[in-house]
């Protein structure tokens, strides 16, 4: 752990060199101030238009998610298209869909933090907040799809004068249970490592921004000891978040594989469910990306395609990974021979809503793999957005088809139902999608959405090392 | 409490180095550890500058949080069926397999919660060492506070400007916080 | 119980309660009308938080079958079967069961009032002076009255039919569309020419090892649903659970009795006599010594080749009928709803008398209770004489003429003729808001009264009293009429319904019968037990079997063949029965049992037919017939012959409140207005051709069609 | 509350296929029986019909030699329910007096988990506050809950019958009392094709064919939920012709 300073100062500039630092944002170094100041004027620079997003999407939220919710809790769940024996629908989808976006965060910033790859660096808090918008989406939904939702605390464990306690046997609870702990940590640790970067804000703002950054800075000096315990403390996160990522979606999987639902009932569910969070979360990242360095100031210099390459290779992976478990819980269900499940999965692909279906095997495989090995393809951003814009797309069809389209042929025939979503319900996934992007919007004006302590770190740790007759860029470790 | 004023010697982001140097200096002036304290804006191990360990308690108190949350699960789940049995399934009334699941969710949520409970106690928690603060630490700049007997002065001061420091005399002590 | 019970001991026999059903009670002995008290003040067996069990009679059919009210705090909650009772021996149908949704529904009529015909002012009026329209009315030329009346209840044709003797009217027209279903008039005639007793006879289906139903869908809608379900239970089953019995369905549409059958022989419309006839013969010959002179000169194939079943299937049946134990052979339904309904009525009963053991008999009771109901011709000359101005005043009760009548009848242009009408109807239905004045009754669950059982084994009189106060400002028609009668200073001595309807129990207590179910020493408690039971009966049956007198019938003309182009279509009644129940939800929403369908009419249709016009279920499809047209959703039935379609009766209301109005199709507008040789409507010789619309209107079924029928269905 | 009675009883059903004429007077006894709303034609076909008990109807056979298969179905009262434990705020419960899967309507949050686990799609759902326009509402049986918008629900084996048979019996003293109680569906199947009663009970009429039945069977025995149901179907023993 040598303290080695003279990462680019002293080098020669010459094209080798140039073309590295292009490339990478680590061999790029800037002064921590300018950085600051990029950072900061990213934050607070609106335009019109920005705005004009705000009010827009504030006025969806407004109207398609708490509008219809209210009117849906007034007249009753019947406004959506669920049935008898489709007894979840579009707001479980939805629910699965951003519990699978939120792990994007964990995953960039918790595992990719503990491997120690490099490339993280810059955009791990827009990972995390992802996480943390995309769980409080989510957990609107176990409220929203409850047909009283006014009595939602039932399942709340306290001790009351209704004799009435959770059943802890219930998967329900273990979701409520995961998902709280998820979204409490989650956002701890968005916050944990925003400290820093809070005073580096309250620093350089006045009036109510400065009282607001300055009481959450938590009077932060930056000495050895606040630097220590904020390691630390990272640290636990990184590795103690991981296990619970992984358990929140497992049990969200088991939401429906402990149930006897033909289709449902596999072991493979909650590794399958994994991968496909982390496939939707990481492909939802590079949406984000690509949407933060088109839009926000300064943004081009932190988030480079060299971004959009490691990622692309990750989503590569992911998906190959996601078409193995989609393949394994293919042919263990056909091969088991239950004639309910081989119906439904012989169903799924040729049943009414087959679509759906193929739609989600595009989406997921085919485009990824005819894509993703490329590695111009996977340098444009532009190109990353349209296809991570389909990973999602090709998830949500997923889950679609796991939820409503396997409960509506289950192993009585006579009473099997199809299931059409009312405009109700649509509109109120949409209206989560518009809050999700109304939150994110109102994030990047209101904390740095660059961990800038995190970025000057690794452009310290980073150099380029003369072997042979070639500059290669070395890391050092600083910890 | 620190009543003696207190001196800050900056150097620029690159000057790790001097920083380091800067702080053999002021040791071997006979300035005890504890009165230096160093700011920076970006995290440097107390290895690089040859400070002795810094220590925490934080990962204690994450231990504890994960037991008290361990103890909790078990309490939600055991006491009230206990009390008030139900038949559901016919499970047992205390399954091992899905108490496990709230146990290991709730034991996460009380080791991740006290650590963050950890950290907030720790920072409100009076210090020991120079306190005082430079906006340019946010800068990347590395900030050296120190206090020293009215002995040593002027010279350690010669030899830390001779390092690149740019030294700051009588630093008002600033709340930053709440 | 069969000796004189003091009130207070039959108050005791309240409370100690009846088989397992509860407390059976009257509502005293000498209470004639019901009087609504606070709640304060309720009557002893009353109790706050205690039901009160009411025995009564259906109203729903003619069946008669007696149900026993659930009543809490002077609310009906809830019918049963009542378990004494021969007819329905603690079971119950859905009709029964939703009676209380009759007499709760919101779309009652709530007191008397005059109105302009076809909707427009109404008046509310008193029921002074209700009785004093009715009194002039009566008053007037006895000649040009007329009253129609349905098939429920008996003590009110009763009376009408003394009150049009004294008076000097016609006597009372009566119609029922489910008898008319079921072919009750043809069966009589039919029972007349074969065992020499115009009667409703009764099959001893029980103890039958075959069975041949001729179009009679004797689970659902035959004589008697329940009475004949049972039977059907003995039948299928031994005391062991053995599997018993073999039922063969001779039908062109599956019905529930088809489906329920052993074989189902999907016979051409309008053959099921040949069929009978030819089966008739083989069975003859099977059995030697020789054919009856009824099948003598039936050609087997001929009826094979008429019928479209082959002659071996014909063969194998005739010997399984003709080496049974005890084979019975059942007429009903659209087998008599041809022009060749009553020879094949005929033909069928005398196929019986080929049985080993004879499975028909007749229960003798007084010639009166065995009256032919529901018949066309009746109902077509009181048309005739509304039409050429004779009726001055036509009084309506218990039948919804303008929606149960084919319209090809003429009944719509009759009444335009007729300076008055009255109708008695409870439920704003097409007739009454047709009429002039609407002097409602009380429903079933609210009134007294009485109805003779016809298919039962036994004599069955089957008591009607009231299980709550009346909801509303109405008033028995009996007590209206009896008042107006009064008035008019005419006729009846009777003071009200109640002295009327003892006054017809009087020869029961006289005859002392040492088999009744109980006996009285005077009115008072032969009252009391009559409500309590829910009817006077004998305790054991009482049968004569029938012997088969005439000796041959008349050749049986064989359906005309279709048309190119042209269906055979077949109304049926199946839950709605009448119609008249439309206006029940949950009649609306119990699933049809075979094409578990709700709310809507539907066309049952063969897939290959559906194929060739290009329909799939829920497509609309516009069925015209000589007579009219209408338009409904197709339901592709896999258990209907391809040349034939049907059609649930019962929906189509234009009126009627709610839940019926404006739902469905009514295929009344399709039938021909040709009757059989017993007067009964030939509805089955109605024949349409389809047009598809285009549309589709789905239906609401219970079944996954594409779990059921597959993919595409 | 879930206090255990000296002698719990395991009330249970037997329904005999070979009878069952798919007449359902039981679908609307049950009905009439437990305040089951309509829910009128759009939403019956929409599926959201509130049938505690349904006749399937399936074909066998092709034209002419086609026929109907009649499986009343209704609540399994599962031994073994799939949807009690999933269900996180106890609503769906076992009882132990009548070893019948209850359903706690006021417990019920409308999570409707309970009935997507339910392999048996007994269990129906208020989607609406279905209002019974008055006076119609005079005949709802007080002796059952009318449910309210967003509660699951499904059949409860009459148990208020069974409930108040067992207090008659107690008050009374005659344990025969509780014998005899039925359900409603029971109570009209005109061909007893249903049959309802004490599978406890050594003399109870159909212990045996519940038990011992050759015909007998239950629906998806082999996912293991012990049904409170046993079906019975022409096997070994049919008789008659063909």
């Amino acid at each position: 752990m040598a303290a080695e300073t003279s990462y680019l100062t002293g080098a020669r500039a010459d094209l080798e060199q140039s073309e590295l630092a292009e490339e990478h944002l680590m061999l790029d170094p800037r002064p921590r101030e300018e950085m600051n100041q990029m950072v900061m004027e990213a934050m607070t620079t609106t335009t019109p238009v920005y705005w004009a997003w705000v009010g827009g999407l504030a006025l969806i939220v407004a109207v398609c998610l708490f509008g219809v919710w209210g009117y849906m809790t007034a007249t009753g769940i019947g406004i959506t298209g669920i049935r008898r024996p489709v007894f979840w629908g579009v707001f479980i989808v939805t629910f699965v869909f951003w519990i699978g976006i939120s792990h994007a965060g964990t995953f960039v910033s918790a595992i990719l933090r503990v491997f120690k790859a490099e490339f993280r660096r810059p955009f791990t808090r827009a990972a995390e907040l992802m996480t943390t918008f995309g769980l409080a989406g989510g957990a609107m939904y176990p409220l929203i799809h409850l047909g009283r939702v006014w009595t939602f605390y039932y399942m709340v464990p306290y001790p009351n004068a209704r004799w009435l306690w959770p059943n802890m046997r219930s998967p329900l609870v273990w979701d409520f249970l995961a998902i709280t702990t998820y979204l409490l940590s989650s956002t701890i640790y968005l916050y944990l490592p925003l400290i820093p970067d809070l005073a580096m804000a309250r620093d350089r703002t006045t009036g109510l921004r400065h009282r607001i950054y300055r009481l959450l800075a938590l009077g932060w000096r930056g000495t050895e000891a606040e630097w220590h315990r904020l390691r630390k403390a990272i640290n636990i996160f990184a590795f103690a978040i991981i296990p619970v990522m992984f358990s929140v979606h497992t049990i969200v999987s088991w939401d429906f594989a402990v149930g006897v639902v033909a289709g449902w009932h596999s072991t493979i569910f909650g590794p399958y469910f994994i991968i496909g969070a982390i496939l939707s979360g990481v492909a939802a990242v590079v949406t984000i990306l690509f949407v933060l360095r088109s839009t926000m100031r300064n943004f081009k210099y932190f988030i480079r395609p060299e971004h959009f390459d490691a990622l692309g290779k990750l989503l590569l992976v992911f998906s190959m990974a996601w078409a193995y478990f989609f393949f394994n819980e293919y042919l263990l269900s056909w091969y088991g021979g239950e004639e309910a499940v081989q119906r439904i999965l012989t169903l799924h692909a040729t049943g009414p809503s087959a679509w759906v279906w193929y739609l989600m095997l595009i989406c997921n495989v085919a485009i990824p793999w005819l894509t993703l090995w490329n590695r111009r393809i996977r340098r444009n951003p532009l190109a990353m957005f349209f296809i991570t814009l389909a990973i999602n797309v090709g998830m949500y069809a997923e889950r679609y088809t796991i939820i409503p389209l396997t409960l509506g042929h289950q192993r009585m025939p006579f009473d099997w139902g199809i299931y059409n979503p009312s405009i109700f319900e649509i509109s109120i996934a949409i209206g989560t999608m518009a809050m999700f992007c109304l939150l994110y919007l109102l994030a990047s004006r209101a904390i740095p959405l660059i961990p800038v302590w995190e970025v000057q770190e690794g452009q310290m740790a980073h150099s380029l090392k003369k072997v042979g007759k070639a500059h290669v860029p070395s890391v050092t470790e600083l910890e | 409490m620190i009543t003696e004023p207190i001196h800050l010697a900056l150097f620029e982001e690159d000057q790790i180095n001097e920083a380091a140097e800067a702080i053999s200096i002021l040791r071997s002036q006979g300035v005890p550890d504890r009165n230096i304290s160093v700011i920076s804006g970006v995290p440097l191990s107390e290895h690089i500058l040859g400070r002795p360990m810094s220590w925490s308690r934080v990962g204690l108190i994450g231990l504890v949080g994960a037991v008290a949350g361990f103890l909790a699960a078990l309490a939600i789940t055991y006491l009230p069926v206990l009390i008030y049995p139900l038949n559901v399934g016919r499970m047992p009334v205390f399954p091992i397999p899905t108490t496990l699941v709230v146990v290991f969710e709730l034991t996460m949520l009380g080791l991740l919660i006290s650590t963050l409970l950890g950290v907030f106690v720790e920072t409100i928690t009076p210090s020991y060492g120079p306190h005082g603060y430079d906006p340019r630490i946010a800068h990347g700049k590395i900030g050296i506070l120190f206090t020293c007997p009215p002995e040593v002065d002027c010279e350690s001061y010669d030899q830390l400007v001779a390092l690149g420091a740019e030294l700051t005399h009588n630093l008002q002590e600033r709340k930053l916080w709440p | 119980m069969k000796s004189k019970i003091s009130r207070r001991d039959f108050l005791k026999l309240s409370g100690a309660g009846l088989a397992t059903a509860g407390v059976l009670t009257g509502c005293g002995p000498t209470s004639r009308y019901v009087v609504r008290q606070p709640y304060s003040s309720m009557p002893e067996f009353g109790q706050t938080g205690v039901s009160t069990y009411y025995a009564t009679t259906c109203r729903d059919c003619t069946a008669g079958c007696g149900i026993i009210v659930r009543t809490v705090e002077g609310r009906a909650i809830k019918a049963e079967g009542n378990p004494a009772h021969p007819v329905s021996r603690g079971k119950i149908c859905q009709r029964a069961l939703t009676a209380v949704q009759g007499l709760y529904n919101p779309d009652r009529i709530t007191g008397p009032r005059r109105q302009a015909r076809g909707g427009g002012s109404v008046e509310e009026i008193d029921w002074d002076q209700a009785v004093e329209v009715v009194g002039q009315a009566l008053q007037g030329n006895a000649g040009s009255l007329a009253f129609l009346l349905g098939g429920t209840p008996d003590h009110l044709f009763d009376l009408v039919t003394e009150l049009a003797e004294a008076l000097g009217a016609p006597p009372p027209v009566r119609y029922s569309t489910l008898q008319m279903f079921e072919g009750r008039s043809t069966l009589i005639a039919a029972t007349e020419a074969v065992y020499g007793t115009p009667a409703v006879p009764h099959f001893d289906m029980a103890n039958s090892d075959v069975v041949f139903s001729f179009g009679a869908n004797l689970l659902e809608e035959w004589l008697s649903p329940l009475a004949y379900t049972r039977q059907f239970r003995q039948f299928r089953q031994d005391a062991a659970g053995r599997r018993t019995g073999y039922l063969v369905t001779f039908e062109p549409r599956q019905s529930v009795t088809g489906g329920s059958s052993d074989l189902w022989v999907p016979v051409a419309p309008g053959s099921e006599g040949l069929v009978a006839a030819a089966i008739g013969r083989l069975a003859a010959e099977a059995r030697g010594g020789g054919v009856p002179p009824a099948f003598a000169g039936v050609d087997v194939n001929a009826a094979a080749e008429a019928s479209g079943v082959p002659v071996e299937t014909l063969t194998r049946l005739a010997e399984m009928f003709a080496t049974a134990r005890q084979a019975t052979a059942l007429p009903g339904g659209n087998a008599l709803g041809h022009a060749n309904g009553l020879e094949s009525a005929v033909a069928i009963l005398t196929l019986n008398s080929l049985s080993a053991a004879n499975p028909v008999s007749i229960i003798p009771v007084e010639e009166e209770a065995s009256a032919p109901q529901g018949s066309l011709q009746a109902v077509q000359e009181l048309v005739d004489r509304m039409r050429s101005g004779q009726v001055s005043t036509l009084f309506i009760h218990g039948v919804n003429p303008l929606f149960e009548l084919p319209s090809s009848l003429g009944f719509a242009e009759a009444l335009a003729q007729v300076p008055q009408v009255i109708s008695f109807a409870s439920f704003p239905d097409e007739t009454a808001l047709a009429s002039d004045y609407i002097l409602p009754d009380h429903t079933g669950l609210e009134s007294f009264g009485y109805q003779r059982v016809q298919a039962a084994d036994r004599p069955v009189l089957s008591a009607m009293q009231p299980v709550v106060v009346p909801l509303y400002n109405t008033r028995a028609t009996a007590d209206v009429l009896l008042a107006a009668t009064q008035q008019a200073g005419a006729g009846l001595d009777y003071t009200d319904e109640v002295a009327f309807i003892q006054s017809r129990l009087r020869p029961l207590l006289d005859a002392n019968d040492p088999d009744g179910l109980f006996r009285a020493d005077e009115m008072p408690t032969f009252w009391a037990q009559f409500l309590q039971y829910g009817g006077w009966w004998t305790q054991s049956p009482r049968l004569e079997p029938a012997e088969a007198s005439a000796s041959g019938g008349s050749a049986i003309r064989p359906p005309e063949p279709l048309q190119s182009g042209q269906l055979h279509f077949i109304a049926y009644p199946n839950k709605l029965g009448d119609g008249s129940v439309a206006n029940r939800p949950w009649i609306q929403e119990t699933p049809d049992p075979m094409v578990t369908a709700t709310w809507n009419s539907y066309l049952l249709i063969h897939p290959d037919t559906a194929a060739g016009l290009g329909v799939r279920t829920n497509d609309v499809v516009l069925v015209r017939s000589e007579h009219g047209e209408l338009e409904t959703s197709v339901y592709v039935y896999p258990a209907i012959r391809p040349d034939t379609v049907a059609m649930p009766f019962g929906q189509g209301h234009t009126e009627l409140g709610r839940w019926a109005a404006g739902r469905g199709a009514n295929p009344a507008v399709l039938f021909p207005p040709q009757a059989n040789g017993a007067g009964d409507l030939a509805f089955a010789d109605t024949r349409v051709t389809l047009s598809a619309t285009g549309r589709r209107r789905p239906l609401a079924l219970i079944e996954s069609l594409d779990g059921v029928y597959g993919e595409g269905h | 509350m879930a206090q255990v009675t000296e002698q719990p009883r395991k009330w249970g059903m037997v329904i005999d296929l070979d009878l069952c004429t798919g007449c359902n007077a039981c679908v609307t006894a049950c009905a009439m029986e437990n305040n089951i709303h309509y829910t009128g034609e759009d939403e019956v076909a929409y599926g959201r019909g509130l049938y505690w008990m349904r006749i399937q109807r399936y074909w066998h056979g092709e034209y002419p030699n086609v026929g109907p298969e009649f499986t009343p179905m209704l609540c399994q009262q599962c031994g073994e329910a799939p949807c009690e434990p999933v269900c996180p705020t106890y609503a769906s419960v076992h009882s132990n007096e009548e070893q019948i899967n209850l359903q706690v309507y006021n417990r019920c949050i409308g999570t409707r988990y309970c009935a997507n686990n339910c392999p048996y799609h007994a269990r129906v759902f208020n989607f609406f506050d279905y209002e019974i326009p008055a006076p119609m509402n005079a005949y709802l049986n007080p002796d059952v809950t009318v449910r309210s918008r967003g509660v699951m629900e499904k059949c409860t084996f009459c148990v208020h019958r069974l409930v108040h048979a067992r207090i008659d019996a107690d008050t009374q003293g005659d344990p025969s009392l509780e014998n005899e109680v039925t359900t409603a569906c029971a109570q009209a199947c005109p061909t007893n094709a249903i049959m309802f009663g004490d599978l406890t009970d050594e003399n109870s009429p159909i212990r045996t064919l519940f038990e011992r039945s050759e015909r007998g069977f239950q629906i998806m025995e082999e996912l293991g939920t012990f049904p409170s149901i046993t079906y019975l179907k022409g096997g070994g023993v049919y008789g008659g012709r063909d």
